[in-house]
Protein backbone atom coordinates (compact mmCIF):
# COMPACT_ATOMS: atom_id res chain seq x y z
CA UNK A 1 0.00 0.00 0.00
CA UNK A 2 1.14 3.56 -0.38
CA UNK A 3 1.71 5.70 2.67
CA UNK A 4 -1.11 8.32 1.32
CA UNK A 5 -3.71 5.59 1.93
CA UNK A 6 -3.07 6.55 5.78
CA UNK A 7 -4.61 9.62 4.73
CA UNK A 8 -8.21 8.25 4.23
CA UNK A 9 -8.28 5.27 6.12
CA UNK A 10 -9.28 4.85 9.73
CA UNK A 11 -10.02 2.17 12.56
CA UNK A 12 -12.90 0.29 11.42
CA UNK A 13 -13.64 0.02 15.23
CA UNK A 14 -13.93 3.81 16.56
CA UNK A 15 -13.06 5.44 13.47
CA UNK A 16 -9.72 7.17 14.61
CA UNK A 17 -6.84 7.64 12.33
CA UNK A 18 -4.07 4.93 12.22
CA UNK A 19 -0.53 4.54 12.64
CA UNK A 20 2.04 2.68 10.82
CA UNK A 21 4.40 0.56 12.65
CA UNK A 22 7.32 -1.52 11.42
CA UNK A 23 6.85 -0.57 7.77
CA UNK A 24 9.20 -2.87 5.38
CA UNK A 25 9.40 -0.89 1.97
CA UNK A 26 9.10 2.49 1.53
CA UNK A 27 6.72 4.66 -0.08
CA UNK A 28 5.02 1.45 -1.29
CA UNK A 29 5.06 -0.55 2.29
CA UNK A 30 4.99 -4.09 1.92
CA UNK A 31 4.36 -5.64 5.18
CA UNK A 32 3.91 -3.53 8.51
CA UNK A 33 1.04 -3.03 11.16
CA UNK A 34 -1.26 -0.25 11.21
CA UNK A 35 -2.22 0.40 14.64
CA UNK A 36 -5.64 2.65 16.26
CA UNK A 37 -4.27 6.27 17.91
CA UNK A 38 -7.20 5.46 20.11
CA UNK A 39 -8.09 2.14 20.84
CA UNK A 40 -4.62 0.83 20.25
CA UNK A 41 -6.49 -1.95 18.26
CA UNK A 42 -3.51 -3.49 15.81
CA UNK A 43 -4.07 -4.16 11.64
CA UNK A 44 -2.04 -6.32 9.82
CA UNK A 45 -0.79 -5.37 5.98
CA UNK A 46 0.36 -8.42 4.20
CA UNK A 47 1.49 -8.38 0.65
CA UNK A 48 0.97 -4.98 0.76
CA UNK A 49 -2.55 -5.67 1.82
CA UNK A 50 -4.03 -3.99 4.87
CA UNK A 51 -6.67 -6.12 6.44
CA UNK A 52 -9.20 -4.06 8.65
CA UNK A 53 -11.49 -6.63 8.84
CA UNK A 54 -12.63 -5.64 12.78
CA UNK A 55 -10.59 -8.21 14.52
CA UNK A 56 -13.62 -10.76 15.45
CA UNK A 57 -13.64 -11.55 11.90
CA UNK A 58 -9.94 -11.53 11.26
CA UNK A 59 -8.61 -15.10 11.55
CA UNK A 60 -5.70 -14.85 11.81
CA UNK A 61 -3.31 -16.22 8.90
CA UNK A 62 -0.27 -18.78 10.37
CA UNK A 63 3.02 -17.01 10.68
CA UNK B 1 -19.86 -19.86 6.24
CA UNK B 2 -18.19 -16.46 6.14
CA UNK B 3 -17.46 -14.25 3.55
CA UNK B 4 -14.33 -14.75 3.78
CA UNK B 5 -14.15 -18.13 3.30
CA UNK B 6 -17.04 -18.30 0.92
CA UNK B 7 -15.28 -15.83 -1.48
CA UNK B 8 -11.80 -16.80 -1.05
CA UNK B 9 -13.02 -19.67 -2.65
CA UNK B 10 -14.15 -17.93 -5.83
CA UNK B 11 -11.41 -16.01 -5.73
CA UNK B 12 -9.00 -18.94 -5.65
CA UNK B 13 -10.93 -20.76 -8.65
CA UNK B 14 -11.25 -17.62 -10.50
CA UNK B 15 -14.68 -16.96 -10.20
CA UNK B 16 -13.69 -13.23 -9.87
CA UNK B 17 -12.22 -12.98 -13.32
CA UNK B 18 -16.06 -15.22 -14.23
CA UNK B 19 -17.92 -12.38 -12.81
CA UNK B 20 -15.94 -9.54 -14.31
CA UNK B 21 -16.89 -11.05 -17.47
CA UNK B 22 -20.32 -11.48 -16.89
CA UNK B 23 -20.95 -8.14 -14.95
CA UNK B 24 -19.37 -5.72 -17.38
CA UNK B 25 -21.81 -5.39 -19.93
CA UNK B 26 -24.33 -3.81 -17.33
CA UNK B 27 -21.60 -2.20 -15.11
CA UNK B 28 -20.19 -0.16 -18.03
CA UNK B 29 -23.39 1.60 -18.59
CA UNK B 30 -23.70 2.71 -15.11
CA UNK B 31 -19.91 3.15 -14.87
CA UNK B 32 -20.66 5.78 -17.86
CA UNK B 33 -23.22 7.80 -15.81
CA UNK B 34 -20.77 8.59 -13.12
CA UNK B 35 -20.17 12.32 -12.28
CA UNK B 36 -16.69 11.69 -11.44
CA UNK B 37 -13.97 14.64 -11.93
CA UNK B 38 -9.95 14.02 -12.52
CA UNK B 39 -8.76 13.67 -9.31
CA UNK B 40 -11.87 12.42 -7.86
CA UNK B 41 -11.40 9.76 -5.12
CA UNK B 42 -13.49 6.33 -5.62
CA UNK B 43 -14.06 3.65 -3.66
CA UNK B 44 -15.13 0.10 -4.72
CA UNK B 45 -16.93 -1.87 -1.93
CA UNK B 46 -16.64 -6.01 -2.51
CA UNK B 47 -14.40 -5.56 -5.40
CA UNK B 48 -13.95 -8.36 -6.67
CA UNK B 49 -11.44 -8.56 -9.36
CA UNK B 50 -11.44 -4.60 -9.28
CA UNK B 51 -12.42 -4.40 -13.13
CA UNK B 52 -14.47 -1.21 -12.62
CA UNK B 53 -12.80 0.61 -10.18
CA UNK B 54 -9.80 0.71 -12.41
CA UNK B 55 -12.09 1.40 -15.79
CA UNK B 56 -13.21 4.55 -13.61
CA UNK B 57 -9.39 5.21 -12.97
CA UNK B 58 -8.34 5.40 -16.46
CA UNK B 59 -11.41 6.65 -18.00
CA UNK B 60 -12.24 9.49 -16.07
CA UNK B 61 -8.65 10.26 -14.95
CA UNK B 62 -10.18 10.00 -10.84
CA UNK B 63 -7.05 10.57 -8.41
CA UNK B 64 -7.34 7.47 -6.53
CA UNK B 65 -9.65 4.53 -6.67
CA UNK B 66 -9.48 2.13 -3.51
CA UNK B 67 -10.78 -1.23 -3.86
CA UNK B 68 -12.37 -2.78 -0.18
CA UNK B 69 -13.34 -6.47 -0.36
CA UNK B 70 -13.57 -8.65 2.90
CA UNK B 71 -11.95 -11.55 1.20
CA UNK B 72 -8.11 -11.40 1.36
CA UNK B 73 -7.60 -13.39 -2.02
CA UNK B 74 -10.16 -11.46 -3.98
CA UNK B 75 -8.00 -8.33 -2.99
CA UNK B 76 -4.74 -10.55 -3.42
CA UNK B 77 -5.72 -11.03 -6.58
CA UNK B 78 -7.41 -7.46 -7.61
CA UNK B 79 -4.09 -6.57 -6.98
CA UNK B 80 -2.04 -8.61 -9.16
CA UNK B 81 -4.08 -7.19 -11.69
CA UNK B 82 -2.40 -3.64 -11.87
CA UNK B 83 0.37 -1.72 -10.69
CA UNK B 84 -0.89 1.44 -11.19
CA UNK B 85 0.26 3.24 -7.70
CA UNK B 86 -3.09 5.54 -8.11
CA UNK B 87 -5.13 2.24 -7.04
CA UNK B 88 -5.18 0.34 -3.87
CA UNK B 89 -6.97 -2.67 -2.41
CA UNK B 90 -7.73 -2.97 1.74
CA UNK B 91 -9.25 -6.05 3.00
CA UNK B 92 -12.64 -4.75 5.35
CA UNK B 93 -16.12 -5.51 5.82
CA UNK B 94 -18.95 -3.79 4.69
CA UNK B 95 -20.25 -3.72 8.40
CA UNK B 96 -17.80 -1.42 9.57
CA UNK B 97 -16.07 0.69 6.87
CA UNK B 98 -12.22 1.77 7.51
CA UNK B 99 -12.53 4.87 5.91
CA UNK B 100 -12.27 8.79 7.44
CA UNK B 101 -15.94 10.52 7.26
CA UNK B 102 -16.08 12.54 4.25
CA UNK B 103 -12.67 10.78 2.57
CA UNK B 104 -14.25 9.80 -0.60
CA UNK B 105 -15.94 11.57 -3.50
CA UNK B 106 -18.19 8.53 -5.26
CA UNK B 107 -18.74 5.26 -3.79
CA UNK B 108 -19.28 2.54 -6.34
CA UNK B 109 -20.70 -1.27 -5.62
CA UNK B 110 -21.60 -4.22 -8.34
CA UNK B 111 -23.42 -7.35 -7.02
CA UNK B 112 -22.34 -6.84 -3.61
CA UNK B 113 -24.41 -4.52 -1.50
CA UNK B 114 -26.95 -7.66 -0.90
CA UNK B 115 -24.53 -9.78 1.06
CA UNK B 116 -23.57 -6.86 3.72
CA UNK B 117 -24.98 -8.59 7.26
CA UNK B 118 -26.56 -5.28 7.76
CA UNK B 119 -27.42 -3.37 4.93
CA UNK B 120 -28.45 -0.69 6.83
CA UNK B 121 -25.74 0.16 9.08
CA UNK B 122 -23.95 -0.41 5.80
CA UNK B 123 -25.74 2.64 3.77
CA UNK B 124 -24.96 4.71 6.92
CA UNK B 125 -20.94 3.91 6.58
CA UNK B 126 -21.51 5.04 2.99
CA UNK B 127 -23.30 7.71 3.88
CA UNK B 128 -20.81 8.71 6.18
CA UNK B 129 -17.46 8.21 4.00
CA UNK B 130 -18.82 10.04 1.51
CA UNK B 131 -18.69 13.97 1.30
CA UNK B 132 -21.39 15.89 1.00
CA UNK B 133 -22.96 15.41 -2.19
CA UNK B 134 -20.46 12.19 -3.20
CA UNK B 135 -22.51 9.80 -4.69
CA UNK B 136 -23.47 6.07 -4.19
CA UNK B 137 -24.17 3.64 -6.99
CA UNK B 138 -25.37 0.31 -6.17
CA UNK B 139 -26.16 -2.20 -8.39
CA UNK B 140 -28.02 -5.49 -7.92
CA UNK B 141 -29.18 -8.16 -10.27
CA UNK B 142 -30.46 -9.88 -7.06
CA UNK B 143 -33.96 -8.25 -5.96
CA UNK B 144 -37.50 -9.11 -5.91
CA UNK B 145 -38.63 -7.85 -9.15
CA UNK B 146 -36.32 -10.49 -10.27
CA UNK B 147 -37.84 -13.46 -9.70
CA UNK B 148 -34.86 -15.64 -11.64
CA UNK B 149 -32.75 -14.05 -9.25
CA UNK B 150 -34.41 -15.75 -5.88
CA UNK B 151 -32.83 -18.91 -5.90
CA UNK B 152 -29.58 -17.87 -6.14
CA UNK B 153 -29.16 -17.88 -2.28
CA UNK B 154 -30.11 -21.67 -1.96
CA UNK B 155 -26.74 -21.85 -3.52
CA UNK B 156 -24.07 -19.32 -1.44
CA UNK B 157 -23.92 -19.79 2.34
CA UNK B 158 -23.90 -15.78 3.03
CA UNK B 159 -27.03 -14.74 3.86
CA UNK B 160 -28.65 -12.35 1.18
CA UNK B 161 -30.41 -9.21 1.42
CA UNK B 162 -33.63 -9.27 -1.43
CA UNK B 163 -35.08 -5.78 -1.65
CA UNK B 164 -37.42 -4.33 -3.51
CA UNK B 165 -36.91 -1.29 -5.45
CA UNK B 166 -39.26 0.36 -3.09
CA UNK B 167 -36.95 -0.88 -0.33
CA UNK B 168 -33.61 0.79 -1.84
CA UNK B 169 -35.07 3.92 -2.05
CA UNK B 170 -35.97 3.84 1.11
CA UNK B 171 -33.36 2.27 2.83
CA UNK B 172 -30.88 5.07 0.90
CA UNK B 173 -33.12 7.84 2.60
CA UNK B 174 -33.02 6.23 6.09
CA UNK B 175 -29.18 6.41 5.87
CA UNK B 176 -29.05 9.99 4.82
CA UNK B 177 -28.67 9.83 0.64
CA UNK B 178 -31.13 11.77 -1.47
CA UNK B 179 -32.19 9.50 -3.82
CA UNK B 180 -30.91 11.06 -7.28
CA UNK B 181 -32.02 7.74 -10.01
CA UNK B 182 -33.28 4.48 -10.12
CA UNK B 183 -33.22 2.05 -13.21
CA UNK B 184 -32.64 -1.26 -14.31
CA UNK B 185 -29.90 -1.72 -16.79
CA UNK B 186 -30.35 -4.51 -19.90
CA UNK B 187 -28.27 -7.02 -20.52
CA UNK B 188 -27.63 -6.81 -24.14
CA UNK B 189 -24.91 -8.62 -25.12
CA UNK B 190 -25.50 -12.46 -23.11
CA UNK B 191 -25.87 -14.56 -25.77
CA UNK B 192 -29.40 -15.88 -25.85
CA UNK B 193 -30.04 -19.11 -27.96
CA UNK B 194 -32.46 -19.87 -30.01
CA UNK B 195 -36.03 -21.05 -29.10
CA UNK B 196 -34.91 -24.38 -30.53
CA UNK B 197 -32.27 -24.68 -27.57
CA UNK B 198 -34.29 -24.48 -24.88
CA UNK B 199 -34.58 -26.11 -21.89
CA UNK B 200 -30.96 -25.87 -21.54
CA UNK B 201 -28.86 -26.86 -18.35
CA UNK B 202 -30.20 -23.46 -16.75
CA UNK B 203 -33.28 -22.00 -18.23
CA UNK B 204 -36.29 -24.14 -18.63
CA UNK B 205 -37.73 -21.48 -21.13
CA UNK B 206 -36.50 -18.88 -23.55
CA UNK B 207 -38.64 -15.91 -22.02
CA UNK B 208 -37.39 -16.09 -19.00
CA UNK B 209 -33.81 -16.11 -19.75
CA UNK B 210 -34.48 -13.42 -21.96
CA UNK B 211 -36.69 -11.24 -18.63
CA UNK B 212 -33.46 -12.55 -16.79
CA UNK B 213 -31.04 -10.26 -19.07
CA UNK B 214 -32.98 -7.75 -21.68
CA UNK B 215 -35.47 -6.65 -19.01
CA UNK B 216 -34.21 -7.09 -15.58
CA UNK B 217 -30.51 -6.95 -15.82
CA UNK B 218 -29.07 -5.04 -12.91
CA UNK B 219 -31.12 -2.38 -10.82
CA UNK B 220 -29.37 0.66 -10.02
CA UNK B 221 -30.06 3.14 -7.41
CA UNK B 222 -28.26 6.24 -7.48
CA UNK B 223 -27.87 8.50 -4.10
CA UNK B 224 -26.41 11.28 -2.83
CA UNK B 225 -24.61 11.87 0.41
CA UNK B 226 -26.64 15.09 2.37
CA UNK C 1 -38.11 37.27 -31.81
CA UNK C 2 -38.87 36.65 -28.55
CA UNK C 3 -39.62 33.28 -27.23
CA UNK C 4 -43.39 33.59 -27.02
CA UNK C 5 -43.36 34.76 -30.58
CA UNK C 6 -40.95 31.59 -31.72
CA UNK C 7 -42.88 29.27 -30.04
CA UNK C 8 -46.04 30.23 -30.64
CA UNK C 9 -45.97 30.17 -33.75
CA UNK C 10 -44.80 26.67 -33.42
CA UNK C 11 -47.80 25.44 -30.96
CA UNK C 12 -50.23 26.68 -33.92
CA UNK C 13 -49.03 24.98 -36.43
CA UNK C 14 -48.75 21.52 -34.19
CA UNK C 15 -45.09 21.07 -33.58
CA UNK C 16 -45.83 20.86 -29.75
CA UNK C 17 -47.31 17.15 -30.90
CA UNK C 18 -44.37 16.88 -33.37
CA UNK C 19 -41.62 17.01 -30.99
CA UNK C 20 -43.73 14.92 -28.47
CA UNK C 21 -43.83 12.17 -30.98
CA UNK C 22 -39.57 13.07 -31.48
CA UNK C 23 -38.75 13.67 -28.16
CA UNK C 24 -40.67 10.45 -26.69
CA UNK C 25 -37.88 7.66 -27.43
CA UNK C 26 -35.35 9.24 -25.41
CA UNK C 27 -37.14 11.39 -22.67
CA UNK C 28 -39.05 7.96 -21.66
CA UNK C 29 -35.98 6.44 -20.48
CA UNK C 30 -34.90 9.71 -18.55
CA UNK C 31 -38.46 9.28 -17.16
CA UNK C 32 -38.38 5.86 -16.28
CA UNK C 33 -34.96 6.96 -13.94
CA UNK C 34 -36.59 9.29 -12.18
CA UNK C 35 -37.22 9.10 -8.24
CA UNK C 36 -41.05 10.27 -8.25
CA UNK C 37 -42.75 9.08 -5.16
CA UNK C 38 -46.69 8.87 -5.19
CA UNK C 39 -47.47 12.89 -3.60
CA UNK C 40 -44.63 14.42 -4.83
CA UNK C 41 -44.81 17.74 -6.81
CA UNK C 42 -42.87 17.96 -10.33
CA UNK C 43 -42.38 21.19 -12.11
CA UNK C 44 -41.83 20.41 -16.42
CA UNK C 45 -39.91 23.11 -17.78
CA UNK C 46 -40.68 24.70 -21.35
CA UNK C 47 -43.37 21.92 -21.13
CA UNK C 48 -44.35 22.35 -24.69
CA UNK C 49 -47.55 19.73 -25.13
CA UNK C 50 -46.89 18.60 -21.59
CA UNK C 51 -46.44 15.21 -22.44
CA UNK C 52 -43.58 14.64 -20.00
CA UNK C 53 -45.31 16.10 -16.68
CA UNK C 54 -48.50 13.93 -17.74
CA UNK C 55 -46.24 10.65 -18.25
CA UNK C 56 -44.98 11.69 -14.51
CA UNK C 57 -48.08 12.00 -13.13
CA UNK C 58 -49.58 9.11 -14.73
CA UNK C 59 -46.92 6.47 -13.84
CA UNK C 60 -45.69 7.67 -10.51
CA UNK C 61 -48.92 8.55 -9.14
CA UNK C 62 -46.94 11.94 -8.76
CA UNK C 63 -49.41 14.67 -6.25
CA UNK C 64 -49.65 17.58 -8.98
CA UNK C 65 -47.31 18.08 -11.75
CA UNK C 66 -47.19 21.81 -13.41
CA UNK C 67 -46.08 22.84 -16.81
CA UNK C 68 -44.66 26.01 -17.41
CA UNK C 69 -43.77 27.18 -20.47
CA UNK C 70 -43.08 31.22 -21.91
CA UNK C 71 -45.01 30.38 -25.16
CA UNK C 72 -49.17 30.59 -24.35
CA UNK C 73 -50.30 29.29 -27.05
CA UNK C 74 -48.30 26.11 -25.65
CA UNK C 75 -49.83 26.09 -22.43
CA UNK C 76 -53.00 26.41 -24.02
CA UNK C 77 -52.65 23.66 -26.16
CA UNK C 78 -51.03 21.52 -23.19
CA UNK C 79 -53.94 22.39 -21.06
CA UNK C 80 -56.63 21.14 -23.40
CA UNK C 81 -54.52 17.46 -23.95
CA UNK C 82 -55.31 16.68 -20.18
CA UNK C 83 -58.65 17.46 -17.63
CA UNK C 84 -56.53 15.46 -14.99
CA UNK C 85 -57.11 17.96 -12.28
CA UNK C 86 -53.82 17.26 -10.97
CA UNK C 87 -52.13 18.70 -13.95
CA UNK C 88 -51.73 22.65 -14.08
CA UNK C 89 -49.79 24.76 -16.90
CA UNK C 90 -48.64 28.42 -16.31
CA UNK C 91 -47.01 30.88 -18.24
CA UNK C 92 -43.43 31.72 -17.39
CA UNK C 93 -40.37 32.31 -18.04
CA UNK C 94 -37.13 30.59 -17.36
CA UNK C 95 -34.95 33.95 -16.39
CA UNK C 96 -37.82 34.22 -13.37
CA UNK C 97 -39.70 31.10 -12.18
CA UNK C 98 -42.96 32.25 -10.39
CA UNK C 99 -42.52 29.29 -7.57
CA UNK C 100 -41.79 29.04 -3.94
CA UNK C 101 -38.70 28.48 -2.53
CA UNK C 102 -38.47 25.01 -1.65
CA UNK C 103 -41.85 24.11 -3.14
CA UNK C 104 -41.21 21.29 -5.69
CA UNK C 105 -39.64 17.98 -5.54
CA UNK C 106 -38.37 17.33 -9.08
CA UNK C 107 -38.08 19.55 -11.78
CA UNK C 108 -37.78 18.37 -15.13
CA UNK C 109 -36.95 19.42 -18.50
CA UNK C 110 -36.34 18.43 -22.20
CA UNK C 111 -34.96 19.78 -24.74
CA UNK C 112 -35.84 23.51 -23.34
CA UNK C 113 -33.62 24.37 -21.07
CA UNK C 114 -30.82 25.77 -23.59
CA UNK C 115 -33.19 28.68 -24.89
CA UNK C 116 -33.07 30.16 -21.03
CA UNK C 117 -31.75 33.72 -22.18
CA UNK C 118 -29.11 33.16 -18.49
CA UNK C 119 -29.01 29.63 -18.22
CA UNK C 120 -26.88 30.48 -15.40
CA UNK C 121 -29.47 32.31 -13.29
CA UNK C 122 -31.64 29.44 -14.53
CA UNK C 123 -30.12 27.10 -12.82
CA UNK C 124 -30.18 29.02 -9.72
CA UNK C 125 -34.12 29.57 -9.72
CA UNK C 126 -34.81 25.82 -9.68
CA UNK C 127 -32.17 25.25 -7.10
CA UNK C 128 -34.17 27.50 -5.22
CA UNK C 129 -37.57 26.17 -5.63
CA UNK C 130 -36.41 22.54 -5.28
CA UNK C 131 -36.34 21.26 -2.05
CA UNK C 132 -33.40 19.96 -0.43
CA UNK C 133 -33.12 16.43 -2.56
CA UNK C 134 -35.10 17.55 -5.58
CA UNK C 135 -33.93 16.37 -8.40
CA UNK C 136 -33.73 18.17 -11.76
CA UNK C 137 -33.51 15.76 -14.58
CA UNK C 138 -32.09 18.14 -17.60
CA UNK C 139 -32.57 16.50 -20.87
CA UNK C 140 -30.74 18.48 -23.81
CA UNK C 141 -30.20 17.17 -27.45
CA UNK C 142 -28.42 20.40 -28.38
CA UNK C 143 -24.84 20.41 -26.90
CA UNK C 144 -21.47 20.83 -28.06
CA UNK C 145 -20.49 16.81 -28.38
CA UNK C 146 -23.53 16.81 -30.99
CA UNK C 147 -22.24 18.00 -33.96
CA UNK C 148 -25.08 17.54 -36.30
CA UNK C 149 -27.03 19.88 -33.57
CA UNK C 150 -25.06 22.79 -34.25
CA UNK C 151 -26.71 23.81 -37.45
CA UNK C 152 -29.88 24.50 -35.71
CA UNK C 153 -29.35 28.10 -34.14
CA UNK C 154 -29.41 28.89 -37.83
CA UNK C 155 -33.12 27.79 -38.16
CA UNK C 156 -34.36 29.60 -34.84
CA UNK C 157 -34.76 33.09 -33.70
CA UNK C 158 -34.52 32.31 -30.03
CA UNK C 159 -30.54 32.39 -28.91
CA UNK C 160 -29.39 28.92 -27.75
CA UNK C 161 -26.63 27.78 -25.33
CA UNK C 162 -24.34 25.06 -26.35
CA UNK C 163 -22.54 23.80 -23.67
CA UNK C 164 -20.55 20.66 -23.23
CA UNK C 165 -21.03 17.84 -20.60
CA UNK C 166 -18.16 18.94 -18.57
CA UNK C 167 -19.61 22.69 -19.29
CA UNK C 168 -23.18 21.55 -17.55
CA UNK C 169 -21.70 19.72 -14.86
CA UNK C 170 -19.64 22.41 -13.44
CA UNK C 171 -22.89 25.16 -14.13
CA UNK C 172 -24.76 22.87 -12.10
CA UNK C 173 -22.74 23.18 -9.18
CA UNK C 174 -22.38 26.51 -9.66
CA UNK C 175 -25.49 26.66 -9.00
CA UNK C 176 -25.86 24.25 -5.60
CA UNK C 177 -26.60 21.54 -7.65
CA UNK C 178 -25.12 18.39 -7.01
CA UNK C 179 -24.36 16.15 -10.18
CA UNK C 180 -25.64 12.48 -9.32
CA UNK C 181 -25.42 11.44 -13.42
CA UNK C 182 -24.31 12.25 -16.68
CA UNK C 183 -25.04 9.96 -19.92
CA UNK C 184 -26.19 10.65 -23.41
CA UNK C 185 -29.68 8.26 -23.98
CA UNK C 186 -29.55 7.11 -27.68
CA UNK C 187 -32.49 7.38 -30.09
CA UNK C 188 -33.48 3.72 -31.05
CA UNK C 189 -36.32 4.12 -32.42
CA UNK C 190 -36.09 6.67 -35.27
CA UNK C 191 -35.92 4.93 -38.23
CA UNK C 192 -32.84 5.20 -40.10
CA UNK C 193 -33.43 4.48 -43.87
CA UNK C 194 -30.54 2.40 -45.59
CA UNK C 195 -27.59 3.61 -47.12
CA UNK C 196 -28.93 3.67 -50.60
CA UNK C 197 -31.62 6.14 -49.69
CA UNK C 198 -28.40 9.05 -48.52
CA UNK C 199 -28.35 12.00 -49.39
CA UNK C 200 -31.74 12.47 -48.04
CA UNK C 201 -33.16 15.80 -47.44
CA UNK C 202 -32.10 16.18 -43.77
CA UNK C 203 -28.79 14.01 -44.25
CA UNK C 204 -25.70 13.92 -46.51
CA UNK C 205 -24.56 11.03 -44.93
CA UNK C 206 -26.04 7.82 -43.13
CA UNK C 207 -22.79 7.59 -40.45
CA UNK C 208 -23.97 11.44 -39.44
CA UNK C 209 -27.65 10.03 -38.95
CA UNK C 210 -26.94 7.29 -36.74
CA UNK C 211 -24.17 8.99 -35.14
CA UNK C 212 -26.17 11.92 -34.26
CA UNK C 213 -29.38 9.57 -32.82
CA UNK C 214 -27.55 6.27 -31.56
CA UNK C 215 -24.81 7.58 -30.06
CA UNK C 216 -25.47 11.01 -29.06
CA UNK C 217 -28.80 11.29 -28.61
CA UNK C 218 -30.05 13.27 -25.67
CA UNK C 219 -27.38 14.34 -23.09
CA UNK C 220 -29.10 13.78 -19.73
CA UNK C 221 -27.95 15.57 -16.39
CA UNK C 222 -29.13 14.82 -13.27
CA UNK C 223 -28.67 17.65 -10.59
CA UNK C 224 -30.14 17.21 -6.89
CA UNK C 225 -30.56 20.41 -4.88
CA UNK C 226 -28.34 20.83 -1.33
CA UNK D 1 -56.48 26.80 -12.16
CA UNK D 2 -56.71 25.02 -9.39
CA UNK D 3 -56.97 27.28 -6.12
CA UNK D 4 -54.68 25.19 -4.74
CA UNK D 5 -51.82 26.22 -7.20
CA UNK D 6 -51.97 29.29 -5.33
CA UNK D 7 -49.89 27.57 -2.42
CA UNK D 8 -46.39 26.82 -4.45
CA UNK D 9 -46.47 30.21 -6.59
CA UNK D 10 -45.13 33.66 -6.29
CA UNK D 11 -44.65 36.59 -7.96
CA UNK D 12 -41.23 35.93 -10.59
CA UNK D 13 -40.40 39.26 -9.58
CA UNK D 14 -39.97 39.62 -5.86
CA UNK D 15 -40.77 36.22 -4.97
CA UNK D 16 -43.94 37.03 -2.50
CA UNK D 17 -46.99 35.21 -2.17
CA UNK D 18 -49.74 36.51 -4.71
CA UNK D 19 -53.78 37.09 -4.03
CA UNK D 20 -56.62 36.15 -6.13
CA UNK D 21 -58.69 39.14 -7.41
CA UNK D 22 -61.94 38.65 -9.31
CA UNK D 23 -61.62 35.13 -9.47
CA UNK D 24 -64.30 33.91 -12.32
CA UNK D 25 -65.54 29.87 -11.78
CA UNK D 26 -64.80 27.94 -8.45
CA UNK D 27 -62.07 26.00 -7.16
CA UNK D 28 -61.25 25.82 -10.80
CA UNK D 29 -60.20 29.75 -11.98
CA UNK D 30 -61.34 30.18 -15.31
CA UNK D 31 -59.83 33.68 -15.37
CA UNK D 32 -59.26 36.65 -12.38
CA UNK D 33 -55.63 38.32 -11.45
CA UNK D 34 -53.13 37.27 -9.42
CA UNK D 35 -51.61 40.59 -7.15
CA UNK D 36 -48.39 40.28 -5.36
CA UNK D 37 -48.86 41.08 -2.05
CA UNK D 38 -45.38 42.90 -1.82
CA UNK D 39 -45.16 44.60 -4.95
CA UNK D 40 -48.73 44.84 -5.89
CA UNK D 41 -47.96 43.82 -9.71
CA UNK D 42 -51.20 42.43 -11.57
CA UNK D 43 -51.06 38.80 -13.46
CA UNK D 44 -54.08 37.82 -15.57
CA UNK D 45 -55.41 34.51 -15.15
CA UNK D 46 -56.76 33.81 -19.10
CA UNK D 47 -58.88 30.28 -19.93
CA UNK D 48 -57.64 29.22 -16.24
CA UNK D 49 -53.93 29.49 -17.01
CA UNK D 50 -51.98 32.37 -15.15
CA UNK D 51 -50.01 34.37 -17.12
CA UNK D 52 -46.51 34.54 -14.85
CA UNK D 53 -44.26 36.14 -16.64
CA UNK D 54 -42.29 39.30 -16.20
CA UNK D 55 -44.36 42.10 -17.02
CA UNK D 56 -42.02 43.59 -19.46
CA UNK D 57 -41.77 40.00 -21.07
CA UNK D 58 -45.77 39.90 -21.20
CA UNK D 59 -47.16 41.64 -24.51
CA UNK D 60 -51.29 42.50 -23.20
CA UNK D 61 -53.16 40.69 -24.99
CA UNK D 62 -56.21 42.99 -26.81
CA UNK D 63 -59.17 42.78 -23.99
N1 LIG E 1 -19.62 -8.16 4.06
C1 LIG E 1 -18.73 -7.99 3.08
N2 LIG E 1 -17.71 -7.12 3.24
C2 LIG E 1 -16.80 -6.94 2.26
N3 LIG E 1 -16.84 -7.57 1.06
C3 LIG E 1 -17.84 -8.46 0.86
C4 LIG E 1 -18.83 -8.70 1.84
N4 LIG E 1 -19.70 -9.60 1.35
C5 LIG E 1 -19.28 -9.91 0.11
N5 LIG E 1 -18.17 -9.23 -0.20
C6 LIG E 1 -17.41 -9.28 -1.45
O1 LIG E 1 -18.25 -8.80 -2.48
C7 LIG E 1 -17.91 -9.42 -3.74
C8 LIG E 1 -19.21 -9.83 -4.40
S1 LIG E 1 -18.98 -10.49 -6.02
C9 LIG E 1 -18.92 -9.02 -7.04
C10 LIG E 1 -17.53 -8.61 -7.38
C11 LIG E 1 -17.41 -7.41 -8.32
N6 LIG E 1 -17.96 -6.18 -7.76
C12 LIG E 1 -18.06 -7.69 -9.66
O2 LIG E 1 -18.90 -6.92 -10.12
O3 LIG E 1 -17.75 -8.72 -10.28
C13 LIG E 1 -16.98 -10.59 -3.40
O4 LIG E 1 -15.69 -10.30 -3.86
C14 LIG E 1 -17.06 -10.69 -1.89
O5 LIG E 1 -15.85 -11.11 -1.30
N1 LIG F 1 -37.19 31.35 -21.69
C1 LIG F 1 -38.19 30.47 -21.73
N2 LIG F 1 -39.10 30.44 -20.73
C2 LIG F 1 -40.11 29.53 -20.74
N3 LIG F 1 -40.31 28.63 -21.74
C3 LIG F 1 -39.44 28.64 -22.76
C4 LIG F 1 -38.35 29.54 -22.81
N4 LIG F 1 -37.66 29.31 -23.94
C5 LIG F 1 -38.29 28.31 -24.59
N5 LIG F 1 -39.36 27.89 -23.87
C6 LIG F 1 -40.28 26.81 -24.24
O1 LIG F 1 -39.56 25.59 -24.26
C7 LIG F 1 -40.14 24.70 -25.18
C8 LIG F 1 -39.03 24.08 -25.98
S1 LIG F 1 -39.55 22.83 -27.10
C9 LIG F 1 -39.60 21.37 -26.06
C10 LIG F 1 -40.99 21.04 -25.58
C11 LIG F 1 -41.12 19.75 -24.76
N6 LIG F 1 -40.38 19.81 -23.52
C12 LIG F 1 -40.70 18.55 -25.56
O2 LIG F 1 -39.88 17.75 -25.09
O3 LIG F 1 -41.21 18.36 -26.67
C13 LIG F 1 -41.13 25.49 -26.03
O4 LIG F 1 -42.44 25.10 -25.73
C14 LIG F 1 -40.84 26.93 -25.64
O5 LIG F 1 -41.97 27.76 -25.66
Amino acid sequence: MKESLLDVLCCPLDKHDLELEDAVGDDDVESGTLVCTECGERYPIEDGIPNLLPPDMREETPA
Amino acid sequence: MSVRAEFDAWAADGRDRGMEDRHWATAKHALGRMPVEPGDVVLDLGCGSGYAGRAIRDTYDAGTVYGLDGAPKMAENAASYTDDPQVGYVVGDFGSLPFATDAIDHVWSMEAFYYAADPHETLREIARVLRPGGTFYCGVNFYEENVHSHEWQDRISVEMTRWDAGEYREAFRDAGLHVAEQDTIPDREVDIPDESAFPTDDWERREDMVERYREFGTLLTVGVAE
